[in-house]
């Protein structure tokens, strides 16, 4: 077996596993560790990426800065998501993305049940809290349109840090939410939503979020290096997506100041989405890219036309 | 009737628990137009003796009566310069010796005109308008005086008002302090430290021990006036000096 | 005599730009050479002068933004010094009143207001308010801690002199501690003055309509790191204002602080 | 003669503390009363009991979060000691060095950090390095103000006498400059130490592995605001505790300062 | 040969582009072991003369000779005690009133002990450990004297040592300034306003006109030695007084 070699190297070994061979990695999330990056964390804890040879670091974000960070290689992966990846190509920000983590959008507006919004038109009147991405106004633009709304009679209010449920207290009608966490904890505190699942309102919204990214140029230099890490975390998610109980209770052990029952109830959601329809986790469809940058650029929200080949790939997915 | 009675005032504080007695049975008067002296050595409790006149201390014991009685208050029988000029800072020299004037509920414009005309005799003439701040030590002082004087009450109660000018200014200045009272007229008594001042400017000088203090000796000055400076190398002058010096055991 | 309170007199700004000018094209030359030199990404730290650029070309809407944020800046800080002259007088009544309430003024700074921005906005909604007790939060602080020490600074025996004279309690406060505690005041004030568009800033980052931290925000998001470093320096640009016109009042408030001592 | 520097005699925290934890006492009665009577959510304010319940729970990782927070902290508030010393060394060596530096520093402390924090992690990665800039930033400017004005207090006549004594420029520095610095840079050492905390959750909140800035933005998105005020708590307790110790110091390195006058 | 020879010293300050004239020809001496004192009003340029004597001033015009010689290290010959007394409030008194000795490279510990044997004199045994704040102002001067007396140079400039103290306390210190000068028998130039104290005190007299300083007035005090405080009521005192007066021209 490897490294049996030195009498010193097998003492160290006896202790515990030799991590001067592990080649340190960083992950910068998207966010707050939660179900989304569950595969992260089982791949880590089971120590597949220690079989690979990699020690993996998982760090939370910076407000907007894991793209920029990720294409300088000061993290070698993060947690995106397309709209993201789109907006920083069509700036020359080199990133690509490598995984899907979960096939479909599973965002969408969201309000409380006696606001009465169950279509895309009833939005009209009504405040929106938004969270200052270029693309939220052409987004409900769009969908009020599809639905015969005025998209000018509603307001727009940035609810900045604030979460969902301090916004809907008083100032916000709907927001936007993923529901597989925030959706979830309503149903965990038993209010009642209306949610307009994104993908439903219009086609070609349904693009991935989010999604796992790393830099053109570690591609580039060391496409090995990305296919060991992906290697373990395709199995992190595989193993979520079997397991889900298990897998959430990884990510708890790792992140105990989570709370449990979101966690367990998130998982349940989301462990059947992660692949979904597709053939594989991580599964990219180059019409999904190609379908949602040009609806980005029709709605003038990209400076140019990317060219959606080179944003996405599915060469580092096994099998 | 004296202006200012004072009869075995005594008076002890207390400081974190330790008792501190300043004021032992001092028994003093000031008469009307009298100029009287209070000199003793430093931290003797001069200073506290002008508070409880004034009222901003209360006595331990003893009996102080203003213009013949109890209980007025004393803002209307006496004017008090402390032992800083206490100027303050962000009002002008004319506005700063008003002061007391328009306490008592006078017109502006009438003290005003009051105060500028009285501004030769001060040597203020020019500084109406200037910040304190602006003004040398000796000014300050002036102005301070003036301050007091203005008031026009029948006392003048001055706490070493000379004590931060150097010797030379404060020789001149003596002379000129004699020059205001003698216009105005209002009885002064006056704390130093100065034997040669205390001399000088009065017609009695109280003389007390260190602390606690007591009056170890009450003397008349019976010098003519007007005085000179040179008066302080006269033999009478001279005579009081040593018996000044004597009670204050600085021989 | 000495000048009155002079070792309590802020270094001041005014005095002699000349070499605050000189060092400031020193820093902003290294910027623009180094970015080039170094071949630094755009996406990563723009040229400055991109940023000149782009300040020039986003001027009126940078302009609007900057509207919303001085509004909320100036009467964050006229709330906070409201606040803090309350304060104050409270804390001056008595010892026992200022040794309850001041530590835990100085607690209550060491709470990092990102984490309560959610009671925040419940409270106060995501009007102008929000923004306002923001900078009020950030800025009643210096305010309060320095009229409290300027109003401590008042001569006693000064106060008791106005007394003797027969001037009531209320005038004595007029006339000896509120001015007594100026020259504090305004010191403490420059420094709120300065922080206070910066609160207006991390306010408005709690959730807002306009202004110029949603413009920053906007800008990160779309990688337009030009915007928000043309933007920062609109942020320097009306920080400066705002304590220029701070040191314009003291001015017109205490000439007496001012005037130089002539010699007699 | 009056106590030297009275003037500048920082409030005392420690000199009387029941008035204090009077007010603190009302003010806990008050938030759980509060929260009960008006059965405000759990969700939008927990209850002082609830914290306090949470806070016993969680403490053991509350502990090892503000390790990881009170290291960057205390790294952080030495590194802007030390960066406040070299600047202030080098404002001390000439009025026109000073008028240079000063304004920008002043200028600098209006720039929002959250706004640049991208470029942090690009230069300094996200080791525990990014936080302790931070922490300095935050902590430098009230250090390096204190120190150039502690400084610029020592009196020249005494430079002047040591140098006729025959003591080199260096000597009377080290005699004189020096130690007349001490309680400015002491004060400002409290300010900063204040800040310390603070400075490093939001250090944290910039991208971090441990610290109670992870901790509190992973209790907010998993909506346990009781863990949030738990933390908060303890954040208030470490800039406590940092600010006894820097009050310690003060007293160790400066007896001559705290010594009561005797009367003899 | 004099210790300090300064002739036709003259010094003009530029204030802001104004010009100042301080000192206008001033020729002054000290000879070995004599006690000479130096008068005049206040701002006419005293402490700018000590200040060309230490070397921190240099003056537009005129020499100054320190033990005869031009060119030496002021400290090497003079021991200064300015006008405020400049203990270093971080150290003790007994640090503080070795720090002149020290400086020349003395050990500390024989330094120290010197100065404890000297601290009776000095009126300070008990307080070798307090920090000057724990110190009255008289107790100051005396710390601040005894670390220039300490320094053992052969000359000792004393700018107003007594000027901060109150009368009282101020002719005590004027005899035990005596015996402590009796002790060393340094050379003294010694800095007043008083007139009194420049009598008591010295065998020579300088006195100054207004600024722009010149001797107006240079007078030998022959008065027998011990001296005690009556003898400022003594005839012959008052002689040297008058002529003195007359010369500051406060008659
Ligand atoms: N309010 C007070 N509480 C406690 N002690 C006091 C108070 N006022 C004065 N003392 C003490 O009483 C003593 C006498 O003080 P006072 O100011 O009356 O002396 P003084 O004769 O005016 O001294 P000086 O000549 O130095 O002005 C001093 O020891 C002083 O410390
Ligand atoms: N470095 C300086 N620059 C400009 N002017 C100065 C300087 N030093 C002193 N002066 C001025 O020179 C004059 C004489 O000052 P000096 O201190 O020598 O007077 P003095 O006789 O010692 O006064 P006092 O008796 O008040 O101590 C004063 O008007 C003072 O303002
Ligand atoms: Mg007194
Ligand atoms: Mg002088």
């Amino acid at each position: 077996s490897p490294g049996s070699d030195s009498p010193g190297n097998q003492n160290d070994r006896s202790s515990a596993p030799d991590s001067r061979e592990l080649q340190p990695v960083t992950v910068m999330l998207d966010w707050t560790p939660n179900t989304n990056h569950t595969g992260l964390y089982v791949a880590r804890d089971k120590g597949w990426y220690a079989d690979e040879g990699l020690q993996v670091d998982i760090v939370e974000p910076t407000e907007g800065g894991t793209t920029q960070l990720v294409a300088t290689g000061k993290a070698q992966f993060g947690v995106s998501y397309q709209e993201d990846v789109t907006q920083a190509r069509a700036s020359d920000v080199p990133v690509v993305s490598i995984a899907a983590v979960i096939q479909h959008n599973t965002s969408g507006f969201a309000s409380l049940k006696d606001k009465g919004i169950t279509r895309a038109h009833q939005m009209e009147n009504k405040r929106y809290g938004g969270w200052g991405s270029p693309s939220e106004e052409a987004v409900l633009k769009a969908v009020m349109e599809n639905d015969g709304g005025d998209f000018g009679k509603v307001q727009i209010l940035n609810i900045g840090s604030a979460d969902f449920f301090t916004a809907v207290e008083r100032d916000v009608d709907f927001a936007w939410i993923y529901y597989g966490w925030t959706g979830i904890e309503a149903e965990q505190r038993g209010l009642k939503l209306n949610f307009l699942e994104l993908s439903e309102l219009e086609p070609a919204l349904d693009y991935y979020t989010p999604v796992l990214i790393t830099s053109e140029q570690l591609i580039k230099d060391n496409p090995e290096f990305v296919e060991k890490f992906m290697r373990a975390t395709a199995k992190g998610y595989e193993y979520a997506i079997k397991q889900p109980d298990e897998a959430a209770r990884i990510l708890l052990k790792n992140v105990p100041e989570l709370n449990e029952q979101l966690v367990l109830a998130s998982q349940r959601y989301l462990s059947p989405r992660y692949r979904d329809d597709a053939a594989r986790w991580g599964e990219q469809n180059p019409q999904v890219w190609e379908r949602y940058a040009g609806w980005m650029y029709q709605h003038k929200l990209l400076p140019k036309m990317i060219d959606t080949k080179k944003a996405f790939t599915n060469e580092f997915l096994s099998e | 009737m004296a202006e200012i009675f004072m009869e075995d005032v005594t008076k002890t504080f207390s400081v974190n628990g330790v008792l501190l007695s300043v004021l032992d049975g001092v028994t003093v008067q000031v008469e009307e137009g009298e100029f009287v002296s209070l000199i003793g050595p430093s931290g003797c409790g001069k200073s506290t003796l002008f508070n409880i006149i004034c009222g901003l201390t209360t006595p331990d014991r003893g009996r102080v009566l203003l213009g013949g009685h109890d209980n007025v208050p004393a803002g209307e029988v006496v004017s008090y310069m402390p032992q800083k000029d206490l100027l303050l800072p962000w009002r002008t020299v004319l506005d700063n010796v008003i002061l007391a004037r328009r306490a008592v509920g006078r017109e502006r414009a009438a003290v005003q005109s009051e105060a500028r005309e009285l501004m030769p005799l001060f040597g203020l003439t020019g500084f109406e308008n200037s910040y304190p701040a602006e003004l040398s030590g000796g000014m300050r002082q002036r102005a301070a005086l003036m301050r007091t004087v203005l008031a026009r009450q029948r006392v003048l109660l001055l706490d070493e008002p000379l004590g931060a000018l150097d010797a030379i200014t404060r020789t001149r200045m003596q002379q000129w302090l004699l020059k205001v009272w003698n216009n105005f007229k209002q009885a002064v008594f006056f704390v130093t430290h100065d034997i040669d001042e205390a001399i000088f400017l009065s017609d009695r000088v109280y003389v007390l021990t260190s602390r606690p203090a007591k009056v170890c000796l009450h003397l008349s000055v019976s010098l003519p006036r007007p005085r000179r400076a040179k008066l302080v190398t006269a033999p009478s002058f001279l005579a009081l000096k040593k018996e000044i010096m004597r009670a204050l055991q600085v021989q | 005599m000495s000048r009155l309170n002079q070792a309590d007199r802020p270094v001041n700004m005014g005095d002699k730009l000349w070499p605050a000018l000189f060092c400031l094209l020193a820093f902003f030359l290294a910027w623009e050479a180094g970015v080039r030199l170094l071949d630094i990404k755009p996406y990563i730290l723009p040229a400055l002068s991109q940023v000149l650029n782009t300040l020039g070309d986003m001027l009126p809407l940078l302009a609007r933004h900057s509207q919303s944020t001085l509004l909320e800046a100036v009467t964050g800080l006229a709330a906070a010094v409201g606040v803090a002259l309350v304060l104050a007088a409270l804390m001056d009544l008595h010892p026992w009143i200022r040794q309850g309430i001041y530590p835990l003024l100085v607690v209550s700074q060491t709470v990092p207001i990102i984490s309560i921005a959610p009671l925040f906005i419940i409270w106060f909604g995501y009007g102008i308010l929000p923004k306002v007790v923001v900078v009020a939060l950030v800025c009643f602080f210096p305010v309060v801690v320095s009229l409290v020490e300027g109003m401590q600074s008042a001569d006693c025996d000064m106060v008791n002199l106005l007394r003797v004279m027969g001037y009531s309690r209320w005038q004595v406060i007029r006339l000896v501690r509120f001015p007594a505690a100026l020259p504090s005041f305004f010191a403490g004030l420059k420094i709120a003055g300065t922080y206070s568009v910066m609160g207006a800033v991390i306010g408005e980052w709690l959730g807002a309509v306009n202004g110029l931290g949603v413009f920053m925000t906007r800008a990160t998001h779309a990688y337009q790191l030009d915007r928000v470093f043309a933007a920062i320096l609109i942020i320097i640009l009306v920080s400066l204002l705002i304590y220029a016109v701070i040191e314009l009042l003291a001015h017109l408030a205490m000439p007496w602080y001012y005037n130089e001592r002539r010699d007699d």
